[in-house]
């Protein structure tokens, strides 16, 4: 029983993390069609700039206010990134969807590079509050604090942008902006301001999930944003490309089915057994979860 | 030879295609027409078989031919034009109708074969290009072509393929008027010859007049009549459902 | 059957199949002379022993130079092969890394562990590729678009966390598994023989341009094209698409498993990176550097790619630039720093790959020289 | 030219003796790779006595970076051969050695490789060598924090893969083979969160958990593992990683037992001095006795062997000789590198961790068995 | 004769390096509809997109293009829009991800209240079928959809691309009342293949041939003169129901330009 309880809050704590990734990918995928292999880096970028900002920035420091403070400092380093990013890079290729792509791959390739170059390749260990490191006792399960940390931003983020995207016309016209941009300009809307916010957003939430995924982990690494990619591309992809509540769905199945089959499993079938709801989702259902059948 | 069996297709509650029963002969030339969201496209999306009817049957020359995939009901004779132009953007209008001509020769899936030597098959495209008058444009890139060229070449593509059954969706649809009577007089040889059957959806009411040997009408997904064209134009309901006031 | 039209794959920058075209004029009766000509000094280059001071770290002839060439060839290959998929198909697959490992780890499998001399090891592991490749392209090929990606993904995450998890022994996990040259004629083993390595890359690369070039050319090849424009049109010329993307997926397979045990021989062993995701993306890198859809674009991006790659290393450690203030030297010794800034730019500068520069050169010329200019 | 012909090698005797360096200096094992070079510049200066020359040959050494990729570090080794190298060494990571160890056997030349710990290396050929310790010493090492293993129960903790399975299969020889119970939890080297194996391992109550870890993700597993109370439960050993690492265990730390390879402190030989003095920064780290011990193998296999590998090869067969970790002897019949191991516990806080030795191994004690000689 | 609403001068556009407008000028009177007549592929969509500042990223603009005083190539598309250019493009380009409602709503302009009531008095199908997606409305309730857009919003000049193509005869009589209706408030560039519509709706016409303008004037003037008809659109009397009336022999005011008599001498 206790064995239950310790794994299924652990395995949402995976969860919470892999839809942190998961949201902003999702969000610039579905709406600006845009497969953001530099994602990785906007949370490499996020968790540098928490973990430099505890150490230099007045008034940031890893405990209480001063974290808080420093998590906010790096937040906004990677909304800024995914901002530079949209406007210098991704801007002049619009329309030219596998260029964007591409140039996301060589921006990650080069980016993750230059953390490394400047601050190593090893993991340095990452400022964080103590109580993020120690456990509370729930029905006598030891569950982590930052797993439950995980939990709480998780859902304040899946919050947030569904209200942004129900409150504000942005989602609109980023929806209508990927099926023919040059219609909704037409329309008299500067679609370009649009998608630059929506890789702010998602620049923001990457950088959110690098910093929460740092304290979780412990430390800092660059390499670290590209292995949860991958598993935020599946979550993604479970979840129906674009549809953020699918991609909650999808994290809350996936964080589970890794944590219970690695129990009662053997070493590496949890992932395998990932892979595989990967692909029965796809040939049952190819558009996702909650992904919409379109009829052309 | 074409044959639909109450053919029904409903998304939800709502039928876009309601119990539609229409008989093809050999050589005829039946015109479809109904007011916009009739279920006409819907219905040749249905024949094709692009699209799986909830209820009903679809026969050719008497073979049920309900449960094919497009390609082998193509192969059986089934031929159809796109109400929006699909047309291979990224080859040459010559290589676009090349395909379809392969296509309809068999050979496809030969791969050590160099396919530019075909004469034949470069020939017989050649022939459908200069029937809807776009050989001169042969080496555009179809992606490129303007609207009424483009459906020239969707025709072209048809022609290519020697259908037995030929489903037009408004052919004339963003023709420029110059090119009408040309293009009526390519879709009325369509017919003349060996018997092939031709289903054609046209608002042209001027087009459809002079081509069609019968005319049904839908409405609501529903076949309203199917008859003559002057029955059908004196019939009421037409008039004020679709025709309205002659401008 | 449901249709679903999931955000478009990105499809490639369109580019009308060469082989599709006819070329007239001089230029195009001088040009199909060009690669053979080219083919002829790759065939004697063993024999020269220029030094390119910079470019290589050795003569011509070193057996550093010839093992570098040799692994940028295969990638040549393994790129064109690629883009039969790619750029000509326009099916987006992220796991051709798997076959290619299929190919790398067959052949060192069945020669190390099994002791099958290679004239066996070597079909088996082609075959097995290819096999491999239909049956999961079968089931892979019933989604389209981003899920088929996706699920050619998973396929290949999968082989890769079996080759890590290193079942039964077999594959050496992490470590990888070096061949054991008992199995291998003497011609092939050995630093002084280098240059037969080299030899049989450049046949795998003619090999493969040849077959692509053939099949492009070909009546499928014209099926392929007008699968990456309109995937439903084809259906309704009576032309069963699924069937023919599995014959593009099948054959490309089997090209990457060919490359695989190429591959296999010249580095005389597997290691595990060879199965990640990151080998699929830097195929498409590859490709889209040269050009998709082209005849030599993705070969020329294979070797570029694969070049840079390996020379970009010791540039990074060269003295020039450690010489360079930190913020620069820094960076500048990341290969992967300068291989993602190169590729950025490319696709920036470069829209149609390394092959849409002969065409604007062309265009300048034509533009430079007087009274060539074509009327309105 | 002809396509055969590799540029010879000096023969001559003033030519320089050419050692080819193949390591990471880019990569995942970079900094591995960086105290390597280190270790094995203050080498040559100690065991050349500063002269870099050997005889009247100048030792002329070429590095090159395979960046952890063996595909890299196989160009990069035929490249050196082709160029008259006849000794190459480096080789941060397992993968490499392995890989690179055939093309010195089919070429007839002396490599040897460098921290790169998997125990295959050790009687791969005839001319491979190896400078670093093996995972099978770690083990033993391990061993002797448990006394008497007769009836005891050990549990294996680690990563998929070859290195994880070398660490098993020492476990179950070495501890197994005196009498304990040996299980293993295995997991994934990829994973993000480790409570499920941390249950299983708190479920099975060991009185040893050795656990085999490598990788970013170490830092995560020790917490988790401390938050399940795993670490008080038992008693856990680990290999002591290189020095930047030690602030990631946090509280965790404190709580383990460590086997060490090697820690700035654990020995004081008079190599260990002059190492010290020579590496920027002046404190040792793990790998630096690889590189240090690698430039003294050099040294010595120019020195009795000129030109004539296999004399190379009989110069270092059964040699011993003082390095920073004490007396190392290259067992003849595997060239198994003996050596000193320590035991280490870690105290301190915040980012000021210090390693204190509690026990020192003898190379004997460590040894592993002797392999049959592979090629 | 008051300012005209838009002026065009020598507009050329180069596409790919095809030379597709070479060089054409014509004026749209500040009431009544403007027809741009031509035969398929001769530039009359490229115009309207050049207007609109849509010129694919290949392609090349030069001339000028002013609304009034202002001059509007230099200016972004979504600019000239909410400075009040309606546009419905040819192949209607609803979003057909969107619902019905959803496309309306994002034609809103921030600070004027959108016109809902005279779009769904129009169009009363889009009403009903408001939580449909666009994309799978038919073909003409898609062109609806897309006029409907437009008319949301109050405008000083629609330039509309075909609007009646694939429409059936009654929806057809319909738009042309309501573009009819429209222009008596908001002067109307139209391309129209339909010379039904034309005749009814359209005030001054402007024909394009071979990327040049080959005759501007006045619309029924250009309907009247068969010949004129036939030479320049390809269209014979027997297309015209209309009685040659009494001016048969008369010469239309419009002008031929220098470009459709080069035309004429080389065929
Ligand atoms: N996938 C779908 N989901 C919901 N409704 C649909 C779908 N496809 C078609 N419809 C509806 O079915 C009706 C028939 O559409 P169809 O395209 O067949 O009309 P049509 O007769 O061809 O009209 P038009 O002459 O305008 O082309 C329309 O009302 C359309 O909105
Ligand atoms: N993006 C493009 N690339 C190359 N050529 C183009 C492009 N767009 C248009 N063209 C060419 O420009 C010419 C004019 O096209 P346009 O669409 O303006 O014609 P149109 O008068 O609107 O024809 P239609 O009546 O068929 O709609 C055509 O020959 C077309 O092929
Ligand atoms: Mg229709
Ligand atoms: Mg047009």
């Amino acid at each position: 029983m206790d064995a239950i309880i310790l794994l299924t809050l652990t395995g949402l704590g995976l969860a919470a993390l892999y839809f942190l990734v998961a949201s902003g990918l999702s969000l610039v995928f579905g709406l600006a069609d845009v497969l953001n292999f530099a994602h990785g880096l906007f949370l490499g970028v996020g968790a540098y700039a928490t973990w430099w900002a505890a150490g230099n920035l007045p008034g940031a420091g890893p405990d209480g206010l001063g974290f808080v403070v420093a998590v906010a400092f790096g937040v906004a380093a990677g909304t800024l990134m995914a901002v530079l990013v949209e406007l210098v890079l991704i801007r002049p290729l619009y329309s030219r969807t596998i260029e964007q792509v591409l140039v996301t791959v060589g921006l990650s390739l080069a980016g993750v590079a230059l953390l490394q170059a400047t601050w190593g390749a090893d993991a340095r260990p990452f400022p964080r509050p103590a109580w993020t490191r120690e456990v509370t006792s729930i029905f006598g399960a030891q569950v982590p604090n930052g797993g439950l940390l995980l939990i709480v931003a998780a859902t304040l983020v899946l919050g947030a942008i569904l209200a942004f995207l129900r409150w504000t016309r942005y989602g609109l016209i980023i929806r209508a902006g990927v099926e023919n941009r040059e219609m909704v300009t037409a329309l008299g809307i500067d679609v370009r301001k649009a998608f630059t916010l929506v890789f702010a957003i998602g620049g923001a939430a990457a950088a959110l999930a690098g910093a929460l995924g740092s304290v979780y982990f412990g430390t800092v690494s660059p390499q670290q944003g590209g292995s949860l990619l991958i598993f935020a591309f599946i979550v993604v992809v479970i979840g129906g490309m674009g549809s953020v509540v699918g991609s909650a769905y999808a994290a809350v199945a996936v964080g589970l089915l890794q944590q219970f089959v690695n129990y009662y499993g053997t070493s590496g079938l949890g992932d395998i057994c990932v892979v595989a709801l990967l692909a029965v989702v796809l040939l049952l259902r190819p558009q996702g979860i909650a992904g919409k059948a379109v009829t052309a | 030879m074409l044959a639909t069996r109450g053919l029904t297709w409903r998304i939800g509650e709502v039928s876009i295609v309601d119990s539609v029963y229409l008989d093809l002969a050999p050589g005829e030339f039946l015109g479809v027409i109904g007011p916009n969201g009739a279920g006409k496209t819907s219905l040749f999306n249905l024949i094709t078989g692009l699209r799986r009817a909830t209820e009903g049957r679809v026969t050719l020359d008497g073979q049920d031919i309900s449960d094919l995939p497009p390609y082998r009901r193509a192969r059986l004779g089934l031929g159809r034009t796109f109400q929006a132009s699909s047309v291979f953007g990224s080859l040459s209008v010559r290589e676009n109708v090349r395909l379809a001509v392969q296509a309809h020769r068999g050979g496809s899936l030969k791969l050590w074969r160099r396919a530019a030597a075909d004469r034949e098959v470069a020939a017989a495209a050649d022939a459908a290009l200069d029937r809807v008058g776009l050989a001169h444009r042969g080496t555009a890139l179809a992606g490129t072509l303007a609207h009424g060229e483009k459906r020239k070449l969707e025709i072209a593509l048809l022609l290519a393929g020697e259908p037995r059954v030929m489903l037009l969706d408004e052919p004339m649809a963003g023709v420029s008027a110059e090119d009408v009577p040309e293009l009526v007089q390519v879709i009325r040889s369509l017919t003349g010859d060996s018997g092939r059957a031709v289903l054609m959806v046209e608002h042209h009411m001027d087009v459809i007049l002079e081509l069609a040997d019968r005319i049904a009408v839908m409405h609501h997904g529903a076949l309203l009549a199917c008859d003559t064209p002057e029955t059908v134009m004196a019939n009421p309901t037409v008039q004020e459902a679709y025709l309205g006031e002659s401008l | 059957m449901t249709e679903v039209k999931s955000p478009e794959v990105p499809a490639p920058p369109a580019a009308v199949p060469d082989e599709l075209t006819e070329e007239p004029g001089r230029w195009g009766r001088i040009r199909p002379f060009l690669p053979l000509a080219a083919l002829a000094v790759a065939v004697i280059l063993p024999y020269s022993t220029l030094h390119l001071p910079g470019i290589f770290e050795g003569a011509l002839n070193s057996p550093g130079t010839l093992q570098l060439l040799a692994v940028c060839l295969v990638f040549g290959g393994l790129a064109a092969g690629y883009d039969l998929l790619f750029g000509r198909t326009g099916m987006l697959s992220f796991g051709h890394a798997l076959y290619f490992a299929a190919g790398v780890y067959g052949t060192d499998i069945l020669i190390t562990r099994a002791g099958l001399p290679l004239w066996q090891a070597a079909p088996l592991a082609i075959v097995g590729g290819t096999i491999l490749a239909g049956l999961l392209g079968a089931v892979a090929l019933r989604t389209i678009g981003i899920a088929f990606a996706m699920v050619t993904l998973a396929f290949a995450q999968v082989g890769a966390i079996l080759v890590a998890r290193d079942f039964g022994g077999l594959t050496g996990g992490e470590e990888g598994l070096p061949l054991d040259v008992a199995g291998l004629p003497d011609g092939l083993v050995g630093v002084a023989n280098t240059v037969n390595l080299y030899w049989l890359a450049l046949a795998y690369l003619v090999v493969v341009v040849f077959v692509v070039h053939r099949v492009s050319g070909s009546p499928t090849g014209r099926v392929l094209a007008g699968l990456r424009d309109d995937e439903r049109r084809i259906g309704v010329l009576g032309l069963d698409p699924y069937r023919f993307k599995l014959v593009a997926f099948t054959l490309a397979g089997g090209l990457a498993s060919a490359g695989g045990v190429v591959y296999c021989l010249i580095v005389g062993g597997a290691s595990p990176h060879i199965t990640s995701s990151e080998l699929t993306l830097s195929l498409l890198v590859m490709v889209v550097l040269g050009g998709p859809g082209t005849r030599w674009g993705p070969v020329l991006g294979g070797i570029l790619y694969m070049y840079l790659d390996h020379r970009l290393v010791s540039f990074g450690t060269s003295d020039a630039v450690n010489a360079l203030p930190a913020f620069l030297s820094r960076p500048l010794s990341q290969p992967l720093f300068v291989l993602g800034t190169v590729f950025i730019l490319a696709v920036y500068f470069f829209p149609g790959g390394l092959a849409s520069l002969a065409p604007r050169l062309a265009l300048l010329r034509d533009s430079l020289r007087p009274g060539s200019r074509r009327q309105g | 030219g002809s396509p055969q012909d590799t540029a010879n090698g000096g023969g001559d005797s003033a030519a320089p003796v050419k050692v080819g360096l193949v390591y990471s200096q880019s990569g995942a094992l970079a900094s591995y790779g960086k105290q390597y070079i280190e270790g094995f510049r203050a080498g040559l200066d100690f065991a050349t006595n500063g002269t870099n020359k050997v005889g009247d040959r100048a030792i002329e050494i070429t590095e090159v970076d395979d960046a952890g990729d063996p595909a890299k570090a196989v160009s990069a080794a035929k490249d050196l051969i082709g160029k008259g190298n006849k000794i190459i060494a480096g080789s941060t990571a397992s993968g490499v050695a392995l890989q690179v160890a055939p093309i010195a056997a089919q070429n007839k030349v002396l490599f040897i490789s460098g921290p790169a710990a998997t125990d295959a290396v050790t009687g791969a050929n005839k001319y491979t060598f190896r400078s670093g310790r093996q995972s099978y010493q770690d083990v033993v090492t391990a061993k002797s924090f448990i006394g008497d293993p007769a009836g005891k129960k050990v549990v294996v903790f680690a990563q998929d893969g070859a290195f994880g399975d070398a660490n098993e299969a020492a476990v179950k020889a070495v501890i197994g083979g005196a009498g304990a119970s040996v299980s293993a939890v295995r997991a994934p080297a990829s994973a993000t969160e480790f409570t499920p194996f941390a249950s299983q391992i708190k479920s099975a109550k060991p009185d040893l958990l050795f656990v085999a870890w490598a990788g970013t993700t170490a830092p995560a597993m020790w917490q988790t593992l401390d938050q399940q109370g795993v670490l008080t439960s038992t008693t856990v050993v680990t290999g002591l990683d290189i020095r930047a690492s030690w602030p990631t265990f946090g509280a965790a730390g404190s709580k383990i037992s460590f086997l060490s390879h090697y820690f700035d402190g654990a020995s004081d030989t008079e190599a260990a001095k002059a190492a010290k003095a020579k590496v920027p920064g002046g404190t040792l780290d793990l790998f630096h006795p690889d590189g240090f011990a690698a430039a003294q193998m050099v040294v010595r296999a120019a020195a009795e062997g000129g030109d004539d590998v296999d004399k190379m090869v009989t110069a270092l067969e059964g040699w011993s000789f003082e390095s920073v970790k004490g007396t190392m002897t290259i067992r003849a019949e595997d060239h198994a590198l003996l050596q000193p191991m320590y035991q280490a516990s870690l105290t301190g806080s915040g980012d000021a961790f210090t390693a204190t030795a509690q026990k020192a191994l003898t190379g004997d004690e460590t040894a592993p068995p002797v392999q049959a000689m592979k090629g | 004769m008051s300012e005209p609403v838009l002026t065009v001068e020598d507009l050329s556009v180069r596409i790919a390096g095809l030379h597709i407008l070479q060089g054409v000028s014509f004026t749209v009177a500040p009431t009544g509809v403007t027809v741009l007549l031509g035969r398929n592929g001769v530039g009359k969509t490229t115009t309207l997109r050049a207007v609109v500042g849509l010129t694919p990223r290949n392609g090349e603009v030069r001339g000028t293009v002013r609304m009034g005083a202002q001059s509007l190539l230099s200016q972004r598309t979504h600019r000239l829009v909410r400075g009040g250019l309606g546009y419905v493009p040819e192949d209607r380009c609803v979003f057909a991800g969107l619902t019905v409602a959803e496309n309306l709503r994002l034609a809103e302009r921030r600070g004027t209240t959108p016109a809902y009531d005279r779009v769904f008095a129009l169009f009363p199908e889009l009403d009903r079928r408001s939580r449909q997606r666009a994309g799978s409305l038919s073909g003409g309730q898609q062109q609806m959809l897309a006029i409907g857009r437009v008319l949301l919003n109050d405008n000083r000049l629609l330039l509309v691309d075909e609007p009646t193509k694939g429409l059936a005869p009654k929806v057809v009589t319909e738009v042309a009342e309501v573009l009819e209706r429209v222009a008596e408030s908001v002067p109307v560039l139209l391309v129209e293949q339909n010379l039904a519509v034309v005749r009814r709706l359209a005030r001054d016409a402007v024909v394009l041939a071979a990327g040049r303008v080959a005759w501007t004037g006045d619309a029924q003037e250009l309907l009247l003169e068969t010949a004129l008809t036939r030479s320049l659109l390809g269209v014979g009397s027997a297309e015209s129901h209309q009685p040659a009336g009494p001016g048969a022999d008369h010469q239309p005011a419009g002008q031929r330009t220098a470009a459709a008599s080069a035309l004429e001498d080389g065929s």
